[in-house]
């Protein structure tokens, strides 16, 4: 290995990231002596599009500020919004919001599972994991109509009831699925390769954690206890009995393990859930304008603390919204974990943190077309550049598009 | 007496000027109006002796004539702290707290790109969350900004 | 305690059973949720042209009108419309409803623009 | 005209060429049914290979033009060569003499040796870093590879693999001592052909495609038929050394056992690069260093001793 130093970019486009950011790695050999983030991708002023939107429109596009988390933001912001409204929402649509919540915890855990071994070259995890995770994504999917973006939220309860018949069907995928959790933190534990890449890899002491205000399982495998479903109690949260897993492995490993043991207390809240759920109303009728106010929201999503702040001013449409997606906390560990790291392990301490860079950045910029002419390139214009540049390649699509379309008329 | 009061009562025999200032929307929430200067007081006694020592975010708002910040507290058995500051939109300065929780760079750094907001003593880095060619002076979040939405308008085929 | 290969019992019992993926087009395998959120289907006999869906919808993605005394026609942008079925949960006449088509592809931009009227028989859709 | 039918033909370039694609094919397949999976149709190969030929060369402004369009075809050549030296039914290979095992194994060693130079002079970070990679990587596999291989050749006091073939031929039984050489041999292979669980030269994850990351267009079908050659060529090598069954039969026969005793050591290879995660460079060393290495030369004592108490 060359003793000097190099400078390697990831991303913004690189196969370890699934979104785009940037990571300027330098390297010594295969170590790494400094690294600076670049993120900001991904923004697409969601924030100030809020502003501009009714409270109800709000809500979907809230909902669409992360695919995986979107109940966690939907339910976060529409709980600051009832807050500042002063509704009483039913204690069946808490359940229900928080039986989402579990099976959007279950669906995202055993996604981060599969992540996690890909980035590590363990591909048959990856295709395992995903293949079980389609038990959940049906379930969901049977709840509410689609496999993400669930709009099962609505200012003032859900919009959809769960039918008794639905029920059993939940059962069985869930017992399905803990005897496949089961089998996985057995492979996690035993197979040697897999231990190998992930102990001792990307360490985080607890005082580093709390210093640098850690968020979810990357927080609680560093053994710091915070769980804001148990700490600050929302929806049904109050009325269920789990533990918060934690680990003091400090490392990747033990973030595999907190992840794994948050399934096993998920499965185990859904039964709960679906024993204790209470017969009555889903939603009661919310106001189209919300007084003056303010509310803070949190919750414990799947990655760690998600905060929404709202702040009304007595119309139809919020004065303020502010998101703050727990990816955004983990950022600054990120950094302090990959230092005097193996470049080998820059994807998987990436991913052990579950990054969501577009819940962390929220906001295309509108794109002031003024100002930037020279940056940037309208749709149309790309188009064409696109199509010229093969014609003089000697390649034209136009015949075929005709046919195709001489194709799909005849059809 | 709830936490919440105690921690009221704390703070008011503490910071006299608070008095007037502190509310309790609902349990676990507490939102304190606390002028620009004394704030840094505030924040220490709050993480020092009261025991916030989580920092959940900053949100910047724009009032109008001034520029709101309010930075979100939270203690360990999850009772928020909500401070709200407020400084002149002319001369937006807010000094860090960066060098209370290493985590609010970002969050700062969010103040500085979307409201325009002066943060003193911000570590040099990378701007966060707009690209490094934006116009400067434009700040999204304020209320005045109104950007040119460049509309995809509509394919023509086989341009 | 450490097993390398861990997971060959369980990868080798795979090769005799059916694969969990299937090819797209789906054919008879495809199985679409009864109650999914896909493309819409408005019925203009219903509509009272109240203007709600188009009030909540969050990307202004309807477009209801009046076109003659008593015959009302929407054009909905598949483009736009992020299936969130607000409008469908709305109307008081339910005079929109998802459907569970879900393949909306088009190699034109126009095409996604659906036009519904009462001019032709029943609820009949025709294309712009 | 035989000699040349036989280099271009069979067994020559067409023949491994069309076994290198039925070789990937059947790794990929294979690779699919094991995660539960439909996998590539039969041609998905073919077709790859075919698209890359129809597809642009790109060669980076500051690699070296000359260096970077040799090496997928010395790549291959050197493969191809090899080839020639392996028997594939009988014992004996198309062409051999005294110490051909040298010769095919250090012809088996050039492919690494491109990679290196390709990937160095691509002159982009993730090529140099693939290709240095490439280079540590080498050096712990193939000890153990040359020497696992090395032992039957002691055992058959000959140093042809032709001659190793008829040895064990006619002593079967003694093929069966080298069961830990051929796990040892099948395991370092893997390096060699840089897959899971060493496939840290071209870790996707972490550097793109390593060595082979500013290749596009007809080098890269090269180096990619190279790759798959070199997988028939590995797998030919170890049936030869450590499978010697079935090889009196005549041509028909033989043929047909040849390819089966093939499909196991890819079959082999594909199961191995299923279960495992990629190792890290320096887990790989040292695994390689602390384990393969010493068993290797365990086994190659082991071969003395039996030989000396034989004779």
């Amino acid at each position: 290995m060359p003793e000097r130093n190099f400078k390697v970019s990831i991303g913004p486009q690189h196969p370890a990231l699934k979104e785009p950011e940037s990571f300027l790695l330098t390297l010594r050999g295969e170590k790494i002596t400094e690294m600076t983030v670049r993120l900001g991708y991904n923004h697409r002023g969601v924030e100030k599009a809020c502003e501009g939107r009714s409270y109800i429109q709000c809500l979907y596009l809230i909902e669409r500020v992360c695919g995986i988390c979107s109940h966690s933001h939907a339910t976060c912001f529409i709980q600051a919004v009832e807050e500042i409204a002063g509704l009483a929402v039913p204690k069946r649509a808490q359940y229900i919001r928080t039986l989402i919540a579990e099976l959007e915890r279950i669906h995202s855990h055993l996604l981060w599972l599969g992540v996690a071994g890909h980035e590590i070259g363990f591909d048959t995890l990856l295709m395992y994991t995903w293949r079980d995770r389609e038990a959940v994504m049906d379930i969901l999917a049977l709840l509410t109509g689609n496999r993400v973006n669930y709009g099962m939220n609505t200012i003032g309860g859900v919009r959809r009831d769960i039918t008794p018949d639905q029920i059993p069907q939940i059962l069985t995928a869930i017992d399905a699925l803990e005897e496949r959790t089961k089998y996985y933190v057995k492979v996690g534990t035993e197979e040697i390769t897999l231990r190998e890449r992930l102990s001792g890899v990307g360490t985080l002491s607890k005082e580093d954690a709390t210093r640098l205000g850690a968020v979810g399982p990357t927080a609680r495998a560093s053994g710091v206890d915070r769980d804001t479903r148990r700490d600050d109690p929302y929806a049904a949260y109050g009325e269920l009995d789990f533990r918060v897993i934690t680990d003091n492995h400090n490392d990747v490993y033990g973030r595999t393990l907190v992840r794994l043991g948050e399934l096993m207390e998920s499965y185990k809240l859904v039964r709960q859930i679906l024993k204790q759920m209470p017969e009555g109303p889903i939603s009661v009728k919310a106001p189209r304008k919300v007084p003056a106010g303010e509310a803070v929201s949190r919750y414990e999503a799947p990655r760690g603390e998600d905060v929404h702040y709202v702040k009304a001013n007595g119309t139809e449409k919020p004065e303020r919204v502010k998101v703050r997606a727990p990816t955004l906390a983990n950022v600054q560990v990120v950094s302090h974990m990959l230092k005097d790291g193996y470049l080998a392990d820059m994807p998987i301490v990436i991913a052990a943190i579950d990054p969501c860079f577009s819940c962390t950045d929220r906001m295309i910029s509108i794109v002031d077309t003024d100002r930037n002419t020279a940056n940037t390139i309208e749709w149309n214009e790309l188009r064409s550049i696109g199509i010229n540049w093969y014609r003089k390649q000697g390649i034209d699509f136009t015949e075929l598009n005709r046919n195709f379309k001489i194709a799909r008329e005849l059809k | 007496m709830g936490e919440e009061e105690n921690i009221k009562l704390q703070l008011i025999q503490r910071f006299a000027f608070l008095s007037e200032n502190i509310s309790i929307p609902r349990t676990r929430r507490i939102f304190a109006i606390v002028p620009a200067n004394n704030f840094r007081q505030v924040l220490e006694y709050a993480t020092t002796e009261l025991g916030f020592v989580i920092l959940c975010t900053i949100t910047g708002l724009d009032e109008g004539p001034t520029l709101g910040f309010i930075y979100h507290l939270a203690k360990e058995n999850g009772v928020m702290l909500n401070l709200h500051i407020s400084v002149a939109k002319e001369k937006p300065v807010i000094k860090t707290i960066s060098n209370y929780f290493p985590a609010a760079d970002a969050y700062e750094r969010e103040l500085v790109d979307l409201l325009g907001a002066q943060v003193e003593g911000l570590p040099a880095g990378n701007r966060y969350p707009l690209p490094d060619d934006w116009p400067a002076g434009q700040y999204p979040l304020r209320k005045d900004w109104k950007g040119k939405v460049s509309e995809i308008t509509e394919v023509k085929e086989n341009a | 305690m450490f097993r390398p290969g861990k997971m060959i019992k369980e990868v080798l019992g795979s090769v005799l059973k059916r694969p969990a993926t299937t090819t797209y087009p789906f054919g008879d395998n495809g199985e679409i949720a009864k109650n999914f959120r896909g493309k819409l289907r408005f019925f203009p006999e219903k509509c009272i042209c109240c203007k709600l869906c188009m009030r909540d919808c969050p990307s202004g993605a309807i477009n209801i009108k009046k076109t003659a005394e008593g015959k009302i026609s929407a054009e909905i942008d598949l483009a736009k419309c992020i299936y969130c079925g607000q409008c469908v949960e709305v109307c008081p006449k339910e005079a929109l409803e998802s459907t569970t088509e879900f393949e909306l592809a088009q190699l034109e931009h126009g095409k996604l623009k659906v036009t519904f009227s009462a001019d032709a028989v029943g609820p009949a859709k025709a294309k712009a | 005209m035989t000699a040349l039918f036989s280099i271009f033909v069979f067994p020559g370039l067409l023949f491994i060429a069309v076994s290198g694609l039925a070789a990937e094919y059947i790794d990929r397949k294979f690779c699919a049914k094991l995660q539960n999976r439909v996998g590539p149709p039969w041609f998905q190969p073919v077709a790859d290979f075919i698209k890359l030929l129809a597809k642009e060369d790109i060669v980076p402004q500051h690699a070296d033009k000359a260096t970077f369009t040799l090496m997928p075809i010395l790549a291959m050549v050197s493969i191809i060569t090899a080839f020639l030296y392996i028997p594939m039914w009988g014992t004996q290979a198309l062409f051999s003499f005294k110490g051909d095992v040298i010769v095919v194994l250090y012809l088996l060693t050039v492919p690494t040796l491109t990679y290196f130079l390709g990937g160095w002079y691509s002159r982009s970070v993730f090529s140099m870093i693939g290709a240095a990679r490439s280079v540590t990587q080498m050096f712990a596999y193939e000890i153990p590879l040359f020497v696992s291989i090395l032992a039957p050749a002691m055992l058959a006091d000959t140093w042809s693999l032709s001659g190793i073939a008829e040895y064990f031929s006619s002593h079967p039984w003694m093929a069966l001592l080298n069961l830990p050489g051929f796990i040892i041999a099948i395991i370092t292979l893997l390096g060699k052909l840089e897959k899971v669980p060493f496939d840290i030269p071209e870790a996707e994850t972490e550097i793109v495609a390593g060595a082979f990351t500013e290749y596009s267009g007809r080098l890269l079908a090269l180096f990619r038929m190279a790759i798959d050659m070199e997988l028939v060529v590995g797998a030919s090598l170890l049936a030869a050394v450590f499978l010697p069954f079935g090889t009196h039969l005549g041509p028909a026969a033989g043929f047909a056992i040849y390819l089966v005793k093939v499909l196991f050591v890819i079959l082999l290879v594909s199961l191995f690069r299923t279960v495992f995660a990629r190792l890290r460079i320096d887990q790989m060393i040292a695994f390689c260093w602390k384990y393969m290495a010493p068993l290797a030369f365990a086994q190659l004592v082991a071969d003395l001793i039996i030989k000396g108490a034989h004779s």
